[in-house]
């Protein structure tokens, strides 16, 4: 009984590109002029000097209206409202709590944002602070969505919704926000049977569906069902998915659910899951979905 | 190595004289002879599976009056030294620590290696006890009783004749116990040392040194293990081996050194029974001794009283 | 490192799926990630090697110096180990952050490399009781993705087995002093012999249950992990490998990390579980290096380094 | 000015090459997964590795509400020169080199976008073999780019010598490490070349005023060229990056 | 309750023993605490003694190394004196380099030592601009209990007594050396200089002089040891050191040099006995 392990060399080091050979977009590079002042406001990526527009990162050039940006390939998220994130609890502080979603600055989760279990109506007094922690303690995982920026760009978020607030078990993968693509839904409930959260902060969690259990049931039995075995099945689905969303990635491709699910679909010609994790098997899982892709696109 | 200008230095290349006496040319083999006859009576008179006494004889608390706990334990000629001082708040942090956090130092005395004299500046062998003494004792202390603070436990060699890990963290568990800090159980440690088939239990300096020497036989086992246990929960908390052995060996080690450890157990129980008996005793004496003052203050004060009352 | 913020729910995900044989990434608990190999990527040092296993990068150099032998052991070489954790792989390794686990890794190398059946000295030896070689190894931790000491170990191997010492004659002269000739050939030297080098196995316990590899999120679910170092079979590592019948793989050290302890059952089954994970890494890492030596022999190898 | 003989009389340089001739500069981006951002030069025998973390949250002792907190480690393996370092960093040459890699990159960087930030940059020196400065300047504007931290300009370092040929002045650029080791001036320019600004300038030993100026523009032109090549290394990446979908679906 | 009072109110706690002429402890000013001395209990060094003042606890150890004697001194061996606070010994004391005070100490010790005059350096050269003997001589304090010094004094000279030097053969023509340790003979030591420490404790208008103070009352006279430390050799004054505290008054003074005299004759018995025990 040994178990598996490979030792390639970098002699057979796979090249994860699986860049269309179509033309490429035009690329702007960091001080590079993309066009005069008069007629464009600058946006992000983009700076003026000398009467001109130029590029502050490496990247594609994107018009709206007026408005000129440069998306970069990658960097930090950049929070809009409505966004939803995924993220995790650094810091109970007072009235608020910090939490993480790769942003340039912790993002702030304030109390009033939040709906306490049970429905029950917040009293603003020293009591919901101690029970602050109960709620949520350092390192829980949050689904949120943005409600403001401020002005310094950290995030204010709320959870006034029963989609989103604290996450039970599960697996949490972290891409660049670059990544995800912009979709009105961000919950998906896979047709394999697993529920995912693919946050525009580049946070996807993937998690069993949950069975709508009864909320306002006793409180005991909710804690009590998050500390149940996840089943062999959805475990071994949810390490597929784990392991197609890493391939997409390592050959930088989009990421929303009908990519997710065309990786999930191929990889199923891999019986073993954990053959997903050889580049070679990556790379091919990449290249098929590409292909798909592709094939509905000029459908 | 840079000079320190905080001590007194010797000459920079002075050279303990045994290295020109008879003793230290000796063969492998010859040192082998030594430390075992025929009838397998080690030097000092022990069999094999015997480890050294620690009987309350042997070791003791309540060495260091300025410490809040310490202890004393000599195994034969071993001798170590530990003191607990009550935990205080840890420096230059910026981060809020839950669980204490213990901070441990093993040094050994210059004069304690019957080779060589030691560097006064810590060496890589005594950081490595130290953090082997903090990996031992981690998991027995109630650490999150004292949050965002740092208990200090140092250790001092007196004199190194083998087992100092296993000394060291014997004396640094009743130590703590001395000190009334809070542990899940008591802690106790003993070595071994194996050289081919033999396992010596409790090895000396020269047993301990045969042990890491390279053999003449080659692929014969050889090493040295020591193992920490907290004997009621039937916990190892740490374990640490050097050398070369099959794991048979090691099996079987295991096996000697669970059973040496527990036989300890007792032994400080008696000892940590014994102080609490006597600091009642003495407590009491104490009591006694405050009344009697207060008693003689109260007949001065009534003198005074009869005093003023007549002038 | 003080280890990934998890939520508790993460940690009983993780803490299921190592009961239940199946880890988050679809590998049973005695699964190795895959790595990838090179050698011979620094051209200062005198042998190298860059080991990748998932994104735990390291990066071993290992230099050679003339030194004198310790006086209590004329007739062997010395060997040392340095660990530097560079910022790159995380910035709490900034400044002397990287410390302390720097000196936990190269402490348990010093001890697993400590016996002659481990790593044989005297092939450092020039000149006995008078010269001998010192071999540096240098290890740079430049990305930390869990499971460092079974990496570092590999690495560290794969760097001996590449090293070339150049070939001197000592001979003692008149009045003690020693006179040396260095061939001046660079090629005019000879491999070591790392055969036997030891691999260390870190054992990481999550519930009753010990997996291999653990990812760094696995890592943060653990309160102790037992690290093991194996002595390897220098079967592996030669092309005409002559079985020797009775060979079998010592422990050269057994340590443990972390401020949990382990029941003694446990601990006895994870041996015979290192035990065995060090014996397919050993296999595994020998054929890489063969490979990679027979390409080096026919002129086709590249190097790669972090380019491509 | 009787300096070493840095020039062969075919007017080659120690190591073969043109005296306006770089040395081989090959990078890659994005060669790490944790960091923002990561790159790897090579320039000729001098490897670099580099690591940008952030823009993220500064910690309070240093945040500052102006601009981001640049923070630059300069590091070098143990194993990266000849004779065995025997610390990586914490000495004062890397303390100082630290200073002047901030210097350079502060420049470059947007730091008014992002107050109450901080960027952290790690360099790696793996083989040093002269131009260490130079290529750790190159290669933390490469991270720069893959962590998407707006700059203004590409900064790119590059150094020049001066050496005779007959009673010709020939500045040298790029300059080696024998050619440092000969004792020959070494200027070290770190300059935003889009820009013509200069971020920092070094010169060792002494040179005479008279020559400053062709040893500079010397220095400028590496500086330039050096841009070039890093800007084919970027939009190569992009390229390897961006897959044709993207584009529609914006 | 005592303990209490003797947090909240130190100084008036610490008044209140001495206007009733006793010290905390219970001791009177001029009483000194019993000494337990014990020779060579330490096997890994060349010679040892342990002494316990009170609570005050010091090992000394004694390491014999060769080496070659300065050029400018051919004929001189070495003696090296160390004094180590250690962190156990007291919560004052934190683990690195030596502190400011433990320095002193270490001074302290070594200069009193060296004014003593009791081992001639000659003695340990075995071949003029060859070859010396190197004492080293380490005292490592375990329980700081106040008077340290006397403490350490006491154990230096007590294992210095102790000590023998193994016979050396050194080859002049091949330079080699060869050691006999079946063949030893004592260091010459002349006479047993003797410590006594004092705390100076200003109580207006008296000042008071309290003999081999304990830790407590050395805070408690200001200073982090002893005020005055006296030292006499077989009945010759050798050395006086005063460290900040209070004045003294001459009349002060000439008692202290007394009782220093007297302590140091019964030092001298104890360790004389202890030797001669051991020898026994």
């Amino acid at each position: 009984m040994s178990g598996h392990v490979t030792i390639r060399l970098a002699s057979e080091r796979v090249n994860h590109c699986v860049a269309s050979s179509n033309e490429l977009p035009r690329f702007y590079t960091p001080g590079e002029v993309i066009s005069g002042m008069q007629d464009f406001m600058r946006g992000h990526g983009t700076y003026v000097e000398d009467d001109c527009i130029k590029s502050s990162v490496a990247g594609v050039m994107q018009k709206v209206n007026k408005l000129i940006c440069v998306r970069p390939l990658k960097s930090r998220y950049v929070g809009e409202i409505g966004d939803v994130v995924v993220g995790r609890v650094l810091e109970v502080q007072q009235k608020r709590w910090k939490v993480e979603t790769n942003s340039r600055l912790d993002s702030i989760l304030q109390l009033s944002s939040v709906n306490l279990p049970g429905g029950e109506l917040r009293r603003r007094s020293a009591e919901d602070e101690q029970m602050m922690r109960k709620h949520l303690q350092e390192g829980d995982l949050i689904s949120a969505e943005v409600q403001s920026v401020f002005s310094d760009g950290s995030l204010s978020l709320h959870t006034r919704s029963l989609k989103y607030g604290k996450l039970s078990q599960g697996v949490l993968m972290k891409v660049f926000p670059s990544l995800i693509k912009r979709r009105k839904n961000h919950f998906h409930n896979l047709p394999c049977g697993i529920a995912i959260i693919i946050g525009n902060n580049g946070f996807i969690w993937m998690s069993p569906q949950q069975q709508n259990i009864v909320i306002e049931e006793n409180k005991d039995e909710i804690e009590n069902y998050e500390l149940q075995p996840i089943s062999k099945s959805d475990r071994e689905i949810m390490a597929r998915l784990k392991n197609c969303i890493a391939a997409l990635v390592a050959s930088k491709m989009m990421l929303d659910d009908s990519s997710i699910m065309f990786a999930y679909e191929e990889s199923l010609r891999y019986d073993d899951v954990k053959e997903l994790l050889d580049p070679e098997v990556m790379l091919d899982i990449a290249f098929l979905t590409q292909h798909r892709l592709n094939s509905i696109m000029e459908e | 190595m840079p000079l320190d200008y905080r001590r007194f230095n010797g000459p920079e290349d002075s050279i303990p004289y045994n290295y020109y006496t008879k003793e230290y040319l000796k063969s492998y083999h010859e040192l082998h002879r030594e430390l075992i006859d025929e009838n397998g009576v080690r030097k000092d008179g022990r069999t094999l599976d015997e480890a050294r006494s620690l009987c309350m004889f042997f070791a003791r608390t309540d060495m260091i009056s300025q410490a809040k706990g310490s202890a004393y334990i000599e195994l034969k000629k071993t001798k170590v030294v530990c003191s607990v001082f009550d935990p205080r708040e840890i420096m230059h942090q910026n981060e809020f620590s839950a669980l204490g956090q213990l901070f441990c130092e093993v040094k050994f005395a210059p004069f304690s290696c019957p080779r060589q004299r030691r560097p006064h500046a810590p060496d890589a062998e005594e950081k490595a006890l130290s953090v082997a003494l903090r990996k031992a004792l981690e998991p027995t202390v109630c650490r999150h009783l004292f949050p965002n603070y740092q208990l200090d436990i140092f250790v001092y060699i007196l004199e190194h004749d083998g087992a100092c890990l296993a000394a060291a963290i014997n004396a640094a568990g009743l130590a703590l116990a001395d000190a009334a800090v809070p542990m899940y159980d008591i802690i106790t440690a003993c070595s071994l040392a194996v050289i081919g088939d033999q396992m010596f239990v409790d090895p000396t300096e020269a047993e301990e040194n045969l042990a890491i020497m390279n053999p003449e036989k080659d692929g014969i086992n050889n090493g040295l293990i020591t193992m920490a246990v907290m004997p009621e929960l039937r916990q190892i908390s740490d374990f640490r081996q050097i050398g070369s052995m099959d794991v048979n060996c090691i099996m079987k080690a295991t096996e000697v050194l669970q059973k040496e450890c527990e036989k300890i157990l007792p032994n400080i129980q008696q000892i940590l029974v014994l102080n609490v008996v006597n600091s009642f005793e003495q407590q009491k004496q104490l009591e006694k001794e405050a009344k009697e003052r207060e008693a003689a203050l109260n007949a001065k004060m009534e003198e005074w009283k009869t005093l003023l009352n007549a002038g | 490192m003080a280890g990934l913020l998890l939520s508790p729910t993460e940690k009983i995900y993780i803490l299921h799926g190592v009961q239940d044989d199946y880890r988050s990434d679809g590998r049973t608990n005695i699964d190795y990630r895959p790595m990838e190999l090179e050698t011979d990527v620094v051209s200062h040092a005198s042998g190298s090697a860059r080991l990748r296993l998932a994104n735990t990068d390291i990066l071993v150099g290992v230099k050679t110096e003339i030194d004198v032998p310790k006086p209590d052991n004329p007739g062997l070489g010395k060997i040392d180990f340095f660990v530097d954790c560079s910022a790159n792989a995380t910035p709490e390794f900034e400044g002397r952050g990287g410390e302390q686990l720097a000196n936990n890794i190269s402490n348990m190398l010093q001890r697993a490399y400590n016996s002659s059946q481990a790593f044989d000295l005297k092939q450092l030896c020039i000149l006995e009781g008078k010269q001998c070689w010192k071999l540096y190894v240098d290890i740079l931790i430049l990305e930390c993705g869990g499971n460092l000491c079974d990496a570092v170990s590999l690495a560290v191997k794969a760097a001996l087995f590449n090293t070339r010492i150049p070939f001197v004659k000592a001979a003692l002269m008149d009045g003690g002093s020693v006179d040396f000739q260095l061939s001046d050939d660079p090629y005019d030297c000879k491999l070591l012999e790392a055969g036997t080098a030891p691999l260390l196995v870190t054992l990481c316990k999550i519930g009753d249950k010990c997996v291999v590899d653990p990812s760094a999120e696995e890592e943060s679910c653990s309160v102790i992990s037992l690290i093991v170092g194996i002595t390897g079979n220098p079967k592996y590592y030669s092309k005409d490998a002559i079985e020797t019948p009775n060979f079998k793989c010592k422990c050269s050290t057994i340590g443990m990390n972390g401020p949990g302890s382990v029941a003694p059952e446990t601990f006895k089954n994870a041996i015979n579980q290192g035990i065995i994970a060090a014996n397919s890494l050993d296999e595994a890492l020998g054929r890489a290096l063969l490979r990679e030596r027979q390409e080096c022999n026919n002129f086709k190898k590249n190097s790669y380094g972090f380019l491509k | 000015m009787p300096g070493p003989d840095l020039l062969s009389s075919q007017g080659l340089r120690l190591d073969g090459r043109r005296p306006n001739e770089l040395r081989r500069i090959r990078c890659k981006l994005g060669v790490f997964t944790q960091p923002d951002g990561s790159a790897y030069l090579e320039q000729g025998n001098t490897k670099v590795l580099a690591a940008v973390y952030g823009p993220h949250q500064a910690s309070k002792s240093k945040s500052s509400v102006e601009g981001v907190v640049v923070n630059c480690q300069y590091s070098m393996a143990t194993f990266s020169t000849g004779e065995r370092k025997n610390r990586p960093r914490g000495d004062r040459k890397s303390q100082e080199m630290s200073l002047h890699l901030r210097q350079a990159l502060t420049a470059a960087i947007k730091t008014e976008l992002y107050p109450r930030s901080q960027i952290d940059i790690y360099i790696e020196v793996l083989q040093a073999d002269g131009g260490a400065y130079c290529a750790s300047v190159n290669a933390a504007t490469l991270a720069l780019v893959d962590a998407g931290v707006p700059l203004r300009a590409y900064a790119c370092a590059c150094s020049a010598s001066m050496a005779w040929r007959g009673a010709e002045p020939a500045p040298l650029l790029d300059v080696g490490h024998v050619e440092e080791a000969a004792g020959g001036v070494v200027l070290t320019v770190a300059s935003l070349p889009s820009t013509g600004n200069i971020a920092l300038l070094e010169l060792s030993h002494r040179l005479h005023s008279d020559y400053f100026e062709i040893v500079l523009s010397r220095a400028m032109q590496g500086c330039r060229d050096i841009e070039i090549i890093l800007d084919r290394a970027v939009r190569e990446h992009l390229a390897e990056g961006w897959t044709k979908q993207d584009i529609v679906t914006i | 309750m005592a303990e209490v009072y003797k947090l909240i109110h130190p100084v008036k706690y610490f008044n209140d023993y001495i206007n009733r002429n006793v010290r905390p402890d219970g001791r009177k000013f001029e009483d000194q605490r019993n000494i337990k001395l014990n020779v060579n209990a330490i096997k890994s060094t060349d010679a040892s003694a342990v002494v316990k003042c009170g609570n005050t606890t010091v090992v000394c150890g004694i390491k014999l190394e060769l080496a070659k004697p300065k050029a400018e001194e051919p004929d001189f061996g070495f003696l090296v004196t160390n004094v180590e606070l250690l962190p156990l010994c007291s919560s004052k004391f934190r683990p690195g380099p030596p502190s400011d005070h433990a320095q002193v100490i270490s001074n302290i010790v070594a200069d009193i030592f060296a004014n003593s005059k009791s081992v001639n350096l000659k003695d340990l050269c075995i071949v003029p601009d060859k070859l010396a003997w190197v004492v080293y001589c380490d005292m490592v304090c375990l329980d700081n209990d106040g008077s340290v010094v006397d403490a350490c004094i006491m154990t230096l000279i007590t294992s210095l007594k102790s000590l023998t030097l193994p016979k050396v053969n050194y080859d002049v023509e091949t330079e080699e050396i060869s050691v006999d340790t079946s063949i030893r003979t004592p260091l010459n030591i002349n006479g047993l200089p003797v410590a006594t420490s004092f705390a100076v404790y200003q109580q207006s208008p008296r000042s008071i002089v309290l003999i081999d103070p304990s830790a407590y009352e050395e805070e408690m006279c200001g200073g982090t040891g002893a005020n005055l430390i006296i030292c006499w050799n077989n009945g010759q004054f050798c050395g006086i050191q005063k460290f900040g505290g209070s004045n003294l008054s001459n009349e002060a003074e000439k008692k202290t040099l007394i009782i220093a005299k007297e302590r140091s004759k019964l030092v001298e018995k104890v360790i004389e006995t202890c030797l001669k025990n051991e020898i026994k």
